[in-house]
């Protein structure tokens, strides 16, 4: 690190940082925040298929950006590591990558869980479970007070981040808990959750213009809500016709009933004052309920909400971008927070409109 | 920047939440709440008071 | 009528058919339905906004159709008038249809629900309540033995038919009742659902890419799926970039737990000999579970299931295309019951693959 | 076969067929089509990574089809062999393909050109010219008297085909001559035109909303154009965001002035006996040109024109479904013409009103 | 102007600005651009349909924007007056535009032709035409010298912005000129070219998955290419399936061949020093000619070429966002230049990848 | 940051453009130009010299 890393002068201070994965969804979208922040230089990108090819081949996007592939074998010394390869990998190389870097965040499922046994019942075990303890959650809305000083950050599953924003507010005023009944998380998601090497099932013709039960139970991601908001839910999950996005609607049942000033509350008193989450709940005009699209590019989160007649049934609405919110922006705002730099800093871009399907 | 007069505040009917609203609001006129987008119906000045436009059931064919 | 109605020789029998609100989009698949049907002959297809004008103006897939729109006010006499015209209009016409027909079908909500109260308490009252208990709800797989020589032929809604299609089998097999647990119902849909005349909602950049929660809570199918399947369902509506397509995931908590093989065994006994629906769970390649794309441009229904873990929760998919299963094809089909012509008459079409956003 | 063969009573005969390259996309638009056919019994569908599975399985269209994919090294003997394989599969395995048919329907570009020597130009060389004399350009619109009796026909190029129809009334006109100045042709595909096996580039999150020029020059279908309309074309293909789909709008300046009222009397001239061909060209409405929507799943091919004020340029468009009068359908429409057959069997299906990306 | 307007602390100055037309697309996008521009502070959007209501509740990722619309009639004292009204609405207000602002900057085609008689072969004539003199076409890659203080600027159209900048290198070769040969334009876009009050044939079920001639001859943006290339072209434009974007594809045939090198040379040599311009024209991977995805968002522009065999022909390819570089990016940008701001304030974002139909 | 060493210059084969490679490119390697993307391939070393690599011809279906 270049600077002091003290929060007083944090916002000229500059880290060093270099992504594994680069020419991956989540790896690209990893550079894309890092040049723009103000206070990380990347110093490099790996691949094993694209060694030495330019980053901007893989992502038109960084045309401009100076900066080749290198292989993930020879890893230069840096502030911040950014992981970003398929579960799995990191677990085995964790010790390698702390060789070279001070902070090491991870974008896969390696470190999210916090028991070895969560690994044997929903992967395949766990390499280096010795790390399990020392990893923290990144996801800064449910976890800040513990990620200033952390140097093994687990970014959250895109998924997951949707769906534990949205019921949240409700754990945390005690309309869910344990006890409650069921909650039913239906999620709808985009072809980059995907990641770059889609097989037949993504191509553009199978793809184009589906609802697909992609994930009708089972789903690993229900291991981390559980985890963290001690809620079991029961997930399923479609694929939509988009590329970026993932949209949570959660069916809840409150033992008892709600009000919508109630959930107003809530909702307000949770997110009011986090720079990247909005209350849309109703109104006039297009976008009345939280949308993928309101929030495709960006970090940040939309929940909403509404009442059956009778309140038996409180519908809540989450929509996050799954590469920004759901991956690369939740880890790069985590490692805002453990480096105790603005919170915004390189996530400010704030989304199109219109936009298709972005 | 000028502006003619300084905004004027309300009560939100839903949060209870103080609302900035502009001068030079009427009764009668539909605003969207700044917290939670809903359409309010001034229903007096002085102070301004607010409630719940009535919403138009949009019927997206079935 | 000219030929002699009894199903002896009903495949040679031809019917006179009009379509009020044939430049609408249910009212277009009824005209591409019944231009392509053996046993009915187009003479009539009404608009107001286009009369005169030939049919192929509005719907280039019947451009070598010979037919002139004509005003809703000179209705000619025929055999069977279809009505495809926002709620509202047959309720208030139904009189008149009558007069000019023998069978009238109708294709909006004026005639689905059995009580007038029940328009109170969801529609704006009824106008014609005498009406209500001559009409026979349209869906074969739900009312085939009322169908036979029924006079008033309401077709059921779209949301509604999927749903109804998936969980009914469920009821049929006393997995579910009026007693059971909750049931969310969540419904992904296409832009063709609006109908033609959309509003700045279903704009092309403000619709494309969207998954947008449209119906939250309070969708006015839940009163037609409470009055079939004498279950009440929670129930939320969603646009999703497609055209056609209605897919609902229904999320069921049997008090019992139930296998798989009884499972298969519910919906294999319940739909095994109806010509238009099929059971698709699991199995191998890309299109494992129903989707709308399956069944784009067909009469046909896929329903599926999957269980979790534990076998607390079953979900049951259940995909159409709104515009033939759930409104036109439906009509046709409970026609062809109606008039005991051979039931798939006119609506062999099978599907096409690759398709896109069909 | 097991009809008679001869015109007299034609709409009655059967004749045994086969696919080659089941799995594929135009192998399956090949077995939706001989399916639904009246002359056509399938009884084989050959793939190597699918053999023993059912066909249902690739195409979930078909599932209501009760056959098995088998190896295309067991042929069965049939009375027409459709084979879609790649290029250059075909050219070595056409004496397989004589010993067990008596009528051999290609699709890939392996018999299309008239001369070897086209092929050492274009592709690499021919395996077998002793068969390019013998085989027949299948677009009956181009070639129809040539092919009653064919026993090998040569599907053409589907960015061909739709140049083709486009500009051969100019040439049969002389509007359009070998002498004639440019003829830009500027043609939009959708994703089904790279097959089943598409690499990175077609996956759905790089292939959405895309306008991608993918062959900037230099396409091998200019020279099948040359060869059939006598005119070097200056052509570009562009990918966009449909599955089905090709749009060639050819930019033409003819020697002398011509008049809307000549154009309409070519292409009527040249069409209007056609039974698969429309002339759209302006109009009312919203489909006032030709567009691939409007013959999506079909086998129509939509014509138009335009004149620039000035008449200096006539611009064509000419719009057809791929998969259909881009190949399976025209080798079906060839076949019907080479048996004999009433020319529309099988090939009623007339599209959809609305459709999305079909 | 509340800073001192010179070079030397350009980057410190703030303006006051005011949106007129900013409900619609390109007004919203300039409310998004100024709104994180460093040099900009809006204080009006005006809108007759939403008086009063927030800004967000139109353009949802504005939803954070302090600000509500108010009305066309009560202008504000600023600093720069952007409007984005449709056609003939500034010619008709530029009096009252200057009553209230130092500068104005017009997105319609109002100011952008530079003679009052192309108004009248072109458009309906003009009201103002003792403006046209004053007005500056904003497009800086072709006019930035006279930008510098200019007082009344005219934004380009989007499709000739994207023609412009493919063909003004070749302009400036020499290889085009006046007595050159064809020029073919053939041009695609996307909807929100449409603007936010769309018709019938912008509903996203007519919209969706087409290859529609929108103007297959007599667009008015040959025009203003004529007027600023001194080239006449033959242009068509095509709607298809997204929602941002223009692309250009441009035919020329030049008189003499030309090589890739000499392309390569034009084309760096006009575009090597500047800051939103760049060439991409083969190389590997799946972004190897301009696309509009790989710009959408932005503010940069794509060009790229390639050579028939024979060099007959060159094909020029150019992408940009029409609602950034085609508009409310291009005023942004000359407003830059003709206030002496660095030319990238507030156009910094460089888009997306993955990206779908944005 | 450090770098192992600096980046080698050669002469861009299309543009005539000097370009930076990196210090250890080798000798049949193939690389992208950062002034065209063409890939290239390294034909010597000392000083780099480079030539268009053979593209593969895809073949988009037809
Ligand atoms: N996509 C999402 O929305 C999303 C959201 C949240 C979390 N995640 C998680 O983020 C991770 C990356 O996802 P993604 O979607 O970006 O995947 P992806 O597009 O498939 O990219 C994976 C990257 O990892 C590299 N890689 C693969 N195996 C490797 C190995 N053994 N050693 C080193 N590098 C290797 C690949 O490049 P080379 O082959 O060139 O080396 C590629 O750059 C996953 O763990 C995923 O679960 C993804
Ligand atoms: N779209 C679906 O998926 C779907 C599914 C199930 C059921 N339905 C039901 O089917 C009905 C039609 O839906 P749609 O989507 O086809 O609607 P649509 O596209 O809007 O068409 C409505 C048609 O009705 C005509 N019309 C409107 N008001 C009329 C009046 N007062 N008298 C006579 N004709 C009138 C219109 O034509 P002119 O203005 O030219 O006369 C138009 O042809 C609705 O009741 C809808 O709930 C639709
Ligand atoms: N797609 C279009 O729009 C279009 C239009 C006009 C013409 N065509 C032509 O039609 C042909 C097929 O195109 P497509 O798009 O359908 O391709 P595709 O989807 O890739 O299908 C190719 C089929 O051929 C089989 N196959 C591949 N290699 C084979 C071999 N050596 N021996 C036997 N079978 C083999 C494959 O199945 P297994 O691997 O399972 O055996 C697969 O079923 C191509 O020649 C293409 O140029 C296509
Ligand atoms: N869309 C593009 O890609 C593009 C590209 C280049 C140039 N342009 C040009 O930019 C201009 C705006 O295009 P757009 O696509 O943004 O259109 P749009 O979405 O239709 O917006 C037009 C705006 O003008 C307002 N308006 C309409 N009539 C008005 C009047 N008489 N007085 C005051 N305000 C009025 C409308 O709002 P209210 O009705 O609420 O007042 C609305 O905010 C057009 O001239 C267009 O040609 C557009
Ligand atoms: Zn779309
Ligand atoms: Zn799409």
């Amino acid at each position: 690190m270049s600077g002091t890393g003290s929060g007083a002068d944090a916002a000229t201070d500059t880290y060093t940082a270099s992504v594994v994965g680069g020419t991956g969804f989540t790896g690209g979208e990893l550079l894309r925040l890092l040049a723009g922040h103000p206070n990380f230089e990347v110093v490099q990108a790996t691949s094993r298929s694209a060694d030495n090819m330019t980053v901007g081949r893989s992502h038109p996007n960084l045309r401009d950006l100076d900066l080749r592939f290198s292989s993930p074998d020879d890893l230069e010394s840096v502030d911040v590591l950014f992981s970003a390869t398929p579960h799995g990998v990191s677990m085995g190389r964790v010790d390698d990558y702390f060789e070279v870097a001070d902070t090491v965040v991870d974008l896969s499922a390696d470190f999210r869980l916090p028991e070895a046994t969560m690994y044997d019942e929903w992967y395949d075990g766990h390499e280096s479970p010795e790390y399990l303890e020392r990893a923290e959650y990144a996801l800064p809305e449910l976890n800040r007070e513990n990620l200033p000083g952390a140097d093994l950050i687990a970014g959250g599953g895109c998924n997951a981040t949707a769906t534990i924003l949205g019921l949240k507010p409700l754990v945390d005023a005690g309309v869910l808990g344990p006890e409650s009944g069921e909650v039913v998380v239906d999620v709808k998601v985009g072809s980059s959750e995907g990641g770059a090497g889609g097989g037949a099932a993504s191509s553009h013709p199978e793809r184009s213009g589906v609802v697909r039960p992609y994930a009708p139970t089972g789903h690993r991601h229900e291991a981390e809500i559980e985890a963290y908001l001690g809620l079991s839910v029961s997930f399923t999950v479609h694929a939509v016709d988009m590329v970026r996005g993932a949209s949570a609607t959660c069916h809840v049942f409150p033992d008892e009933p709600v009000s919508k000033g109630d959930l107003w509350k809530s909702y307000r008193g949770a997110y009011a004052d986090e720079p990247f989450m909005r209350v849309v709940s109703g109104g006039g005009g297009v976008y009345r309920y939280p949308e993928p699209k309101s929030v495709a590019g960006t970090n940040h989160g939309e929940v909403g909400f509404e009442l059956d007649p009778g309140n038996r049934r409180v519908v809540v609405f989450s929509a996050i971008d799954n590469m920004t919110k759901g991956s690369a922006g939740q880890a790069v705002h985590a490692a805002n927070v453990a480096l105790e730099l603005p919170e915004t800093a390189g996530l400010e871009f704030g989304g199109l409109h219109p936009v298709g399907s972005p | 920047m000028t502006t003619d007069t300084d905004p004027v505040l309300a009560e939100d009917p839903i949060t209870g939440e103080e609302i900035e609203l502009p001068a030079d609001v009427e009764v009668g006129e539909i605003i969207d709440s700044p917290v939670t987008g809903t359409e309010l119906e001034v229903i007096s000045l002085d102070p301004v008071t607010l409630e719940e436009a009535p919403e138009l059931e949009e019927d997206w064919g079935e």
